[in-house]
């Protein structure tokens, strides 16, 4: 049972989650061709390539900073759809924590809201096949798992990785109805959302690189 | 992959390089900002400025339409991928002389996000701005949800029309008008035989298997209304006619402007032959092309396949589009 | 073959129906020879007039070089093939004013032959004619054989050169001698990645490997200089600029002309690419390039690759760049 | 033993040879490729469609109008370099021919000059990888065979379609020195011209009717 984190802590997880990104490149880019344009595994890559740099070099940087720091990266590198859509959300989120250490129940309100940004800056709803479908379900296990726990926070995301991957697999049978894959109901059809997939890997990393 | 470049990862910032080296008498980047690019008289004379920008790969678009006439500066993404709203803010400041900025581009949700954050910026440091979105794809969604269709070629008509209503003298509401105008009575459609490759990604983003293609797709592959065997290229302009013509409600009067485009790597030969077909289209139906434009305004990088725009004019258009211009995409011997 | 046509024994037909109903103001048939096609001014003016010609399938050539100080008029042949004499003849007709005509072309036998036939048939009807001939591409024989070399991008210079002579005034030795002055001072190589397809042979007239490139390949898909392994564009570049600028003799001094001409499917943003290290390349060696067109000027269908060619200018040659000139493949949204 | 051929005979014979070589559109656009830019069958094909649906159309033409009229509808729509050569070849050629009928003697001269009229438009001599190593190795046997046989015809024009197909097999081991393929050196290496095959094609064809 594990209470709070330290920001080295969490520097060590957002860094191995930008390289899950990085490493999904391949990926990532075949999902969002099968829907999109293709360019989702590149468009990451480059982005969480910058936020993975950036965090290598500011060993004394706080929590709060760090995520305001990878948003605002992602914003600059990233600006497609969902590179500008996640780091506004992580930019806006970054409010939720404190600088030295985090506990559980700031990472639930951390998801909470970043599921919020999505659906707010995006206008979606759960369903329409975007990655809200993974970060909303994430936040729901979330506030349980912590409960249930009393603010475990290897448990909080254990759960929120757990849901978000099933999130993310789900959105395989849905019909878009917002961004680019809403033209291309057919060819999309049966394959994951490439944006909800990127959320899942990245909430899996954040959850392996803390459990270490 | 048949490309020449060198690392996939500067293929865009190379480009500019390029573009810059050859049309540094009409374009010039904003300090501290690479990938945001001005008319190099940017910012000297007061008139309603236009911004534009986009993912690359589409040469001419965005960029090709910066200079006199047509838009006054450009926020470059990566290949098909959006600018950054930083550098959407860094080129509005840079064109903004006090009279207002139209921002024009084409309806993608990760430009409108950018050029919407960068419009809340702007309006915080006093820069009034308007937007105008070019959604002419009649193959992405139908006519009760034309707000959903994407941006393709039918943009260029717009840049024409609202940079000269700029020039005049216009204001920003009068600009905006004439934007909105243009693209609002604008109406394309695309087909693709063969795909292109982003470097970055190293494969095609879809197949086309040869001796079919598919009607309606967009210009970064976005699936279009049907595949199906490759036809005589009479029977696809007759499709792609249809489906355009068909669209429009009453603004269509008489006289109309035409763009064939192609992708990329279809021959002009071929946009050719399909003008020949769009004339004798038009003029069986009693319409009269006053302003045809054959070749690429719009591509894909090295995508097969080609566009066909049509603009319901009115007098107003039809002057402004007659107005002079500088495309430097196709300035040819002469500096 | 993912091509937009009709029956590929229309496909040169076809393309030039749709050249004249988009470009009617400024070209027109000659009465009863479809394939001749000159300015609609033609013959109105006295003043030296220049004919081209040559096979199909490589716009903006050698139609494209028709228009206000251009050419006046061209023989359009079948894909890859010379036009007739009798189309040449018809050309040169319609275009006479009794100041003598110079044919411009490039030096391939096929043109040659029907070139000379034309120009003797000419003369028994009083009209006085010289040759020049674009041999400009330093891959197809060594510097002791320039005569024997192929004609690729490079003659775009003379046209622009010697139609700014023959406007002003010139007489047919003084045009005649600004474009073989143009030509003599002109250098080109190309590369190719992959081949193209003629519509009427439904088959690739070569090879080129994924991954693999041929330097110095013709504009036709004549063998060029090494087949190798495809290197960075960079590379590519060097090479080709080295064996162009090595072949100048002593007219080249300090200023040139630079056209990077794309052979059909490269993107523009790759002729970009590739102009940027030409620009380094110039500068480190002293040369001012005082005129670039990065485009196509000289195609071979959807061939993938480019070509760079080189001008040492003069005053004189400088100038006459300069001039005015209506270049039809290049309007953009203006009559 | 045949002394004379009349205008009739040799109407259906050129029309077979016209035909002959409609139908090698694609194994002279593959010689051609190797060598040059591949539009020699497509090139041929078209000339002799016209040449054909001209004889066809014109039964009262004599043999000399015969010949002219393939020649000049060569040059006029198949104006290559082969088909300008061979067409302005065959127009002053014509000449060599009565009205009526033609034997073995103006066969014989026929051939002569076209072969010295390719020779002359072309400024090439025997040896070069042209057409001329088809039809200066016809003319030649064709003369022999006429002194040998007393000027039987179609002795005479077998002995020219052998020395014309012979002919062209050996340019493959000829370097080429005149035409495009000059810059093909080693691509058309090992492979057989595309004008001195069309040559042959052409004369054994036309052989080949007359015996009918
Ligand atoms: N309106 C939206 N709200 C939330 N997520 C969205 C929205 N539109 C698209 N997305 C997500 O973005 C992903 C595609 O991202 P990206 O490739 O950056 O888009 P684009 O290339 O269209 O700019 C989709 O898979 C989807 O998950
Ligand atoms: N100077 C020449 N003299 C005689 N024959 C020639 C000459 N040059 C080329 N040829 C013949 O022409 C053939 C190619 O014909 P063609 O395809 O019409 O030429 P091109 O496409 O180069 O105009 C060659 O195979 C060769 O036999
Ligand atoms: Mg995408
Ligand atoms: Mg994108
Ligand atoms: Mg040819
Ligand atoms: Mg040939």
């Amino acid at each position: 049972m594990r209470l709070t984190i330290d920001s080295v802590a969490f520097r060590q997880a957002l860094i191995g989650a930008s390289q899950a990104l990085i490493d999904s490149k391949r990926e990532l880019g075949r999902l969002d061709a099968a829907g999109g344009d293709g360019d989702l595994g590149v468009t990451l890559e480059t982005g969480f390539a910058a936020a993975r740099h950036h965090l290598e070099q500011s060993e004394q940087e706080g929590i709060d900073t760090q995520i305001r720091m990878v948003g605002e990266i992602l914003c600059r590198e990233a600006p497609s759809t969902m590179g500008t859509l996640f780091g506004t959300a992580l930019t806006m989120a970054s409010m939720s924590f404190a600088s030295e250490s985090l506990n559980g129940s700031s990472l639930v309100e951390f998801l909470e809201q970043l599921a919020d940004e999505i659906a707010a800056l995006g206008r979606v709803e759960e369903g329409q096949r975007t990655a809200l479908d993974a970060l909303r379900p994430a936040a729901r296990a979330a506030r349980i798992a912590h409960d249930a726990s009393g603010g475990d926070v290897d448990k909080v995301l254990h759960a929120a990785c757990a849901a978000a991957a099933a999130g993310a697999e789900a959105t395989a049978s849905m019909p878009a109805v917002v961004g680019r894959a809403r033209w291309t109901a057919e060819r999309a059809a049966g394959s994951v959302d490439a944006g909800a997939r990127a959320c899942a890997i990245w909430l899996c990393a954040l959850h392996v690189g803390m459990d270490q | 992959m048949q490309k020449l470049l060198n690392q996939p990862g500067s293929y865009v910032d190379e480009t500019l390089d390029g573009i810059l080296l050859a049309h540094g008498d009409i374009l010039r980047r904003v300090d501290d900002e690479p990938r945001a690019i001005v008319r190099r008289d940017a910012g000297t004379r007061t008139k309603v400025a236009i911004v534009t920008g986009g993912g690359s790969g589409h040469l001419p678009l965005f960029l090709g339409y910066v200079g006199e006439g047509l838009a006054d500066g450009c926020a470059v993404g990566n290949l098909f991928a959006s600018p950054s709203a930083q550098q959407m803010l860094a080129v509005m400041r840079a064109v903004s002389t006090g009279a207002g900025v139209l921002q024009l581009y084409g309806n993608y949700s990760g430009d409108r996000l950018n050029f919407d954050i960068a419009a809340r910026m702007a309006g915080a440091e006093g820069i009034e701005s308007t937007t105008a979105l070019g959604a002419d794809d009649v193959a992405s969604a139908p006519p009760d949800s034309r707000v959903d269709r994407r941006g393709v070629a039918g943009i260029a008509f717009a840049y024409k029309t609202a940079g000269a209503a700029a020039e005049e003298g216009g204001s920003l509401v009068e600009v905006t008008e004439i934007a909105q105008r243009t693209l609002t009575r604008t109406r394309s459609m695309g087909v693709a035989l063969a795909p292109c490759v982003l470097p970055t990604v190293g494969e095609p983003n879809f197949e086309v298997e040869p001796g079919f293609m598919e009607l309606g797709m967009g210009i970064h592959g976005e699936p279009g209304v049907s595949r199906g065997r490759l036809k005589p290229a009479d029977s696809v302009v007759d499709e792609m006619w249809e489906a355009v013509i068909g669209d429009f409600d009453d603004s269509l009067k008489e006289s109309v402007a035409v763009l064939v485009n192609g992708l990329g790597a279809t021959p002009s030969e071929e946009l050719y032959i399909m003008y020949r077909r769009v004339a004798q289209r038009a003029e069986a139906s009693g319409l009269r092309i006053v302003l045809s434009h054959v070749g690429e305004y719009a591509t894909s990088l090295e995508m097969v396949g080609a566009s066909i725009s049509v603009l319901a004019l009115d007098d107003d258009l039809e002057r402004l589009l007659r107005a002079p211009a500088r495309f430097w995409p196709s300035r040819f011997l002469r500096t």
